[in-house]
C-alpha cells in the first residue's frame, strides 16, 4: 500500500480514502460489517457542547442522483464523545478527524480545546458550514471574516492541526479559502453540502420537516471538483476533498483536481463496505494508469508536466 | 438475492420471493431489508421493505410490496432470475418470547399487514392463540387474508366495505372486545396512535415506519423522541432500535 | 387548456411550458419533429450583437445526472437573427422570449433596443448569468449593483418587458433578485447553469475545452427548486423557473416553489418531444390532482391554505 | 428500436442488429443514430453510434460499436427483443453519386471501419470499383474484414503487426500508390489529417467525431471551425453539417 500513503497536516495516512463527517456515525454501525483499521482516517459526527436532538422527521429526500439531509447536527454531546466514543475507537488503528460545531464562536473554542486532547484525534475539522442549523452555521460559513476569525480563535486552543470545512453555497469560494488560510487553518476540507429542496407531489409542500436540506450525492460531484480546483490554486495548505465520490474514479478525479486526499459520504449511506472497496479499486486504478504515487497525481489538472509535483 | 418468483397478488401489490444466505440471519418477525432498486444513482437510495415469511430450508424468504414510487415500480419489473442487491436483516423485530396458551391480537393496516404473517406463524408455533384484525383500503388490495385465517381468527374491514366489514380495524376492536394478552400491530401511524391510546394498560408493540437513508443507525436519518423525557438520550433509531417499539417509548 | 393559460408581463401564454434558451436553438429543428405552436413560449439562443464562435470543442461532458456546456455563446450575431431566425419563427403562433448576452451595458442594450422591435418578441430575458464567457457574464449576474444597473439601462430602451435570468453561483439569490426587481424588471427567470468542472481519468485535466462549464440538467433540480422557493418569497414580480425539468412532475414542482411558468433546457437534447410530452402529461396530472387551474398552486409550497392564491 | 440480435464480434466490439421504421428512413451511408443508454439520469445523454449495414427488407440495421465507457458497455448487455430508444437517422452521410467504373479507395481506422462498409456496398452496386484499407490495434480488435473482402482489394495492417501488415493506413497507401478518384476515409483525427494532407488534389470525403449532446443540430455542441475564413457562417456543426465533409471544408 505504499503508493497510498500521504502525509498531512497530524495525519498520517495509510490511504487517501476516509468517511465523512456525517456519514459515518462515530463508527459503531461499520465496525459490524468491516475492520475500521483499513481506513485512512474517520471523520466523526459533528460534535458540539451541549447533546442536540436535531431535527424533526422527515429527515431525508430523495433527488436526481442525490439527496437532501436536514439531521440537524444531532449528536451526544462533548462529554459523551470524549468519555464513550472515542475511547472505543481507540482500539482502531486509525487517526480521527473531530467534526466541531456550534452557534457561537464560543462554542467552537470550547469543544476544539477538549476534543483536541483525546488521544486519537489527529486533527480537527470545523464544520462552519452545515446549512441545516438556524443559527450561526450559515454566516460562519459564508462570510470570509467570521471564518477567519473562528478559525483563529480555534487555533490558539486546539492542540492539534485544524482543518476548515467550507461551504459550496457562496459566490467565491476562493475568498472562503484565502480567508481560513489566513486566519491559520492547516488545512481544508470541501465540499460541505449544496441547500436544495423538495416538495412533495401530492401536497406541494416540502418533504423535509426543515423546509431545505443539503444536497449531497453524486449529483454535486462537479461542483465539488471545479471548486477544488479552484481552491488547490489559491491556497498553500492541503486539500481534504469531497462531494459525491461513489468510485475509485471518483476519488482519482478529486486528486487530480488538486486534493491530496478524499472523504466518501452519501455512498456509505447506500453501500455500508464502499470505503473498502474504494481503497481496492483504487490501488488497481493506478496500477491501470501507471501512476506511482497516488500524491505525484494530486493537481495534475492545472499542473504542467505529468507528476513529480507534490500537492500542495 | 437471486429472485425465485415474483407476482402481483392484488392490485400493485407484489410478492416477492428471494433466495440467499441473508435468511439464515434473521432473527425475528418484523425484521426488514435494505433494498438497491435500480441500477445507477437514480433513485440513489435503498428501500426499507419487512420480511413476510422466511423458508430456512431453502434459504428464502418472502416480502410484500405495494408499488408507489420509482423504486417499488422498479423492482416490480424484476424477473425470476434477476439478482437484487439486499442489505440485511436490519432492526429488531417483534419479540415472540411468550408463555405458551395464551392469546396474542395482530393488527395490521394496507402494507403494514405482511410482517404480521411470520410473526402469526411463529407464535402459532408456540402454541400462542393468534387473532388477526386486517384493514385494507379496498377490496382490490386486499392479499394474504386466507393464509392469515389458516393461522387462526381473522378479521378484515376495508375503507369502503368492499370487502369483509366496512370500518377501521379500530371499529372491529369496539365490536370485538377480545380478550388478549398482548397485541403487536404494522400500519399507518394514526392506526398505531389510536391503539397506543386505546389499550394503555396492554403490552403493546407497535412496528413504525420513517424516511431513511442508511438503514443501519449511522446517519440519524429515521429518529423519533422518546416519550420519557429523562430518557438517557431521549431519541430512538426507527432503523436499528426499531422498527418495532413497545407503546410509549417512542412519541408516535 | 384552459386551466392552463397564464398571463405574464408581455406574454399570453397557452401554457407555461417553453423550451429554455440554448436548448432549442432558434427552433429550426425542432420544427421538424413538431408544430412549434403548441409551445407556450419560446426562449431563443442568446443573442449578441456581432456573431459568435463561441469556445473551441469539447464543449460539452456528461456528469452524474447532469450535464456540462461551455458553448460560448456561439451566436450568428443580431443582424443575422432579426432579419432571418425570428422572422421565419414568425409563422407560428407562439410568442418569443429574446436572450440576449454582451461583454458590456452598452452591448445589451445595443442588442435589447433593436431586438425589442421584433414583431413577435414579446419580451426579453437578460443573460447576466452565462458563465461560459470570461468577461462581463460572471460579473453581471453576481454583483447586485451591477445587475441592478443593467437591467435599469435596458428597461429604458426595451418596448418589450424585460426578465432577468439569475445566476445560481451567490452566497444569497435574493439579493440579486431583489437588485433586479428594484431595477425594474418586469420578471425573473431562474435559474441558469452552475459552475462545474469534468477532469478525464486518462489525463487528469479537464474534459472542456474550456476548462470549466456550466451544469444543467436533473441534478441541479433541488438546488433550483430552493432558489425558486426562496425569490418568490422575496420580490413582487413573477418567475419562470427552470433547472432539470423532464417531466410534468418536475414542472409542477417549480409551480408549487413559486414560478409562475417554466422552461425545459437539457431535456430537449436527449429527447427532442420532450416538450410536447410535458405538455399533454401535465394536464393529466393536473386532473389527477384536481387543480383547477395552474396558477392556483403558484407558490403552493410556502403560501397557507391550499388554493386560490394567484403567483405573484 | 427492437434488437434483433446482438453479440461480441471481436475484443470489445459488438454487432447489434435493429429493428424498427427508423431504417426506411435512412439515405446515405454515414448517417448515425443517437441511442438512449440506460433507463434513468445516468449516463444522462445519448450516444452517437453509425449505421453499419441496412437491411431494407427487413427494416433491420446493424451497428457496430466498441465499449468505452458506462454507456456502450450498458448497450452491450442489452439482449435480443429488448428495446433501445433510438433517434434518427441523423446527419448528412457519404456522398455515394460517381460515374461506374470509377475507383473508390475507402479507409477506415478502428472503430471508424464500420460505416464503410454500407458506403462500400452501395458504392458495388453503382459498379464503381472499391479498395478498402482498414487499420486497427491489434489482432483481437480486428472485424469485418471478410465481409469487406467480398466487396473488393481489402489491405489490412494493425498497428502491432500481429494481424497482415504492421504500421499504419498511410504505409500502406506508400507502398500500394493506389490509383484512385475519391477517397473516403473514417476513424482517428490523426489519420484524417494525414489522409488530408497527403491528397489536397483528390476529391476525399472524411467522417469525422465530435462530442455531441442533441445530435440534430440545436445545442451547438459539435461545432468545427470552416477552413475558409471567410466563410459566411465560419463553423459547420459535425451532427447535422456532418459527420461526413470534403476535406479542406472544416479544421480537423
Ligand atoms: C421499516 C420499514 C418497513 C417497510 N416495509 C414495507 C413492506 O413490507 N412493504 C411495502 O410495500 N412497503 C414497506 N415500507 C415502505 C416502503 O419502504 C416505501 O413504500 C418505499 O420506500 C417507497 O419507495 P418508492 O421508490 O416506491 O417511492 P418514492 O416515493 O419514490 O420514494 C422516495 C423516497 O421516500 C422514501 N419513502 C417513501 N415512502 C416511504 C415510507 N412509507 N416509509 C419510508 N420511506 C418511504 C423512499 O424510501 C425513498 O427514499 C417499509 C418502510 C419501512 C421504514
Ligand atoms: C458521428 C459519430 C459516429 C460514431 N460511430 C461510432 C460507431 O459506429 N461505433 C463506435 O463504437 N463508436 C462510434 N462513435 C463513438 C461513440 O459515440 C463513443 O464511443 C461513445 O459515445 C462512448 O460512450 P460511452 O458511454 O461508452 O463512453 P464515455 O466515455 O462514458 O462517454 C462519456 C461522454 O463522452 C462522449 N464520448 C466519448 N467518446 C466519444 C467519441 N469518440 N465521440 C463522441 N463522443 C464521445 C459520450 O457520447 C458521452 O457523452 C461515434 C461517434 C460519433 C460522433
Ligand atoms: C446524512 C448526512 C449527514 C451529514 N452530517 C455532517 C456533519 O455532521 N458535519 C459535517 O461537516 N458534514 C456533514 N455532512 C456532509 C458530508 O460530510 C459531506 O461533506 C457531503 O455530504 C458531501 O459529500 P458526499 O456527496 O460524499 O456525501 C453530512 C452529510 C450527510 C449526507
Ligand atoms: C447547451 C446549453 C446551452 C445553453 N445556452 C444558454 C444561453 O445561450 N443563454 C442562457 O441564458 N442560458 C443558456 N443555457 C442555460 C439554460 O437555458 C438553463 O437555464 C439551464 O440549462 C438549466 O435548465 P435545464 O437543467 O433544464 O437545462 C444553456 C444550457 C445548455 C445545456
Ligand atoms: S436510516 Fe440512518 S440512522 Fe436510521
Ligand atoms: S450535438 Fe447539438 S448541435 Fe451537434
Amino acid at each position: 500500500m505504499n503508493r497510498f500513503s500521504v502525509a498531512l497536516p497530524g495525519l498520517q495516512l495509510k490511504n487517501p480514502i476516509m468517511p465523512a463527517s456525517g456519514c459515518f456515525g462515530f463508527g459503531r454501525e461499520f465496525a459490524e460489517f468491516y475492520d475500521l483499521s483499513i481506513l485512512g482516517a474517520i471523520m466523526i459526527k459533528a460534535t458540539t457542547v451541549e447533546p442536540r436532538y436535531g431535527n424533526p422527521t422527515p429527515r431525508v429526500a430523495e433527488t436526481p442522483g442525490g439527496m437532501l439531509n436536514a439531521i440537524g447536527l444531532q449528536n451526544p454531546g462533548l462529554k459523551k464523545v470524549m468519555e464513550e466514543e472515542l475511547p472505543r475507537l481507540s482500539q482502531f488503528d486509525v487517526p480521527i478527524i473531530a467534526n466541531i460545531a456550534g452557534s457561537t464562536v464560543e462554542d467552537y473554542v470550547s469543544v476544539a480545546k477538549e476534543i483536541s486532547e483525546a488521544p486519537n484525534v489527529h486533527a480537527l475539522e470545523l464544520n462552519i458550514s452545515c446549512p441545516n442549523v438556524k443559527h450561526g452555521g450559515i454566516a460562519f460559513g459564508t462570510v470570509p471574516d467570521v471564518a477567519k476569525e473562528v478559525t483563529k480563535r480555534v487555533k490558539n486552543v486546539s492542540r492539534v492541526p485544524v482543518y476548515v470545512k467550507l461551504s459550496p453555497n457562496v459566490t467565491d469560494i476562493r475568498l472562503m479559502a484565502k480567508a481560513v488560510e489566513d486566519g491559520g487553518a492547516d488545512g481544508i476540507t470541501m465540499i460541505n453540502t449544496l441547500t436544495g429542496l423538495r416538495l412533495d407531489m401530492k401536497t406541494g409542500k416540502p418533504i423535509l420537516a426543515n423546509i431545505t436540506g443539503g444536497l449531497s450525492g453524486p449529483a454535486i460531484k462537479p461542483i465539488a471538483i471545479r471548486m477544488v480546483y479552484e481552491v488547490s490554486q489559491t491556497v498553500n495548505i492541503p486539500i481534504i476533498g469531497m462531494g459525491g465520490i461513489s468510485s475509485a474514479e471518483d476519488a482519482l478525479e478529486f486528486i487530480y483536481a488538486g486534493a491530496s486526499a478524499v472523504a466518501v459520504g452519501t455512498a456509505n449511506l447506500i453501500d455500508p463496505f464502499i470505503c473498502p472497496k474504494i481503497i481496492t479499486d483504487l490501488e488497481q486504478l493506478l496500477e491501470k494508469l501507471n501512476i506511482d504515487h497516488i500524491s505525484d497525481v494530486c493537481g495534475r489538472s492545472w499542473k504542467h508536466g505529468i507528476s513529480g509535483y507534490h500537492c500542495p | 438475492m437471486k429472485i425465485v418468483s415474483q407476482k402481483e397478488i392484488a392490485k400493485n401489490i407484489f410478492q416477492l420471493i428471494l433466495q440467499g444466505k441473508l435468511v439464515s440471519e434473521i432473527e425475528r418477525p418484523g425484521q426488514f431489508v435494505h433494498m438497491k432498486v435500480g441500477e445507477g444513482i437514480d433513485p440513489l437510495l435503498r428501500r426499507p421493505i419487512s420480511i413476510c415469511e422466511i423458508d430456512c430450508e431453502n434459504q428464502s424468504m418472502t416480502c410484500i410490496y405495494r408499488t408507489e414510487g420509482k423504486g417499488t415500480t422498479w423492482l416490480s419489473k424484476k424477473q425470476q432470475g434477476e439478482y437484487i442487491n439486499v442489505l440485511g436483516p436490519l432492526g429488531n423485530g417483534f419479540p415472540v418470547q411468550m408463555k405458551s396458551g395464551k392469546v396474542a391480537l395482530l393488527i395490521g393496516g394496507g402494507i403494514g399487514v405482511p410482517p404480521l404473517y411470520e410473526l402469526s406463524k411463529q407464535l402459532r408455533n408456540r402454541d400462542i392463540q393468534v387473532i388477526h384484525v386486517l384493514g385494507f383500503r379496498t377490496k382490490s388490495a386486499v392479499f394474504l387474508t386466507e393464509e392469515f385465517q389458516r393461522l387462526g381468527d381473522t378479521y378484515i374491514v376495508t375503507d369502503d366495505g368492499s370487502y369483509g366489514e366496512k370500518g377501521f380495524v379500530t371499529d372491529v376492536l369496539k365490536q370485538q372486545n377480545f380478550d388478549f394478552d398482548r397485541l403487536y400491530a404494522c400500519g399507518p401511524t394514526p392506526m398505531l396512535k389510536a391503539l397506543e391510546q386505546k389499550f394503555p394498560e396492554k403490552e403493546v408493540y407497535l412496528s413504525l415506519e420513517e424516511r431513511m437513508s442508511c438503514g443501519i443507525g449511522a446517519c440519524f436519518a429515521c429518529v423519533r423522541p422518546t416519550k420519557d423525557r429523562e430518557d438517557k438520550k431521549g431519541y430512538r433509531k426507527i432503523c436499528s432500535d426499531g422498527p418495532v417499539f413497545q407503546a410509549g417509548e417512542v412519541i408516535l
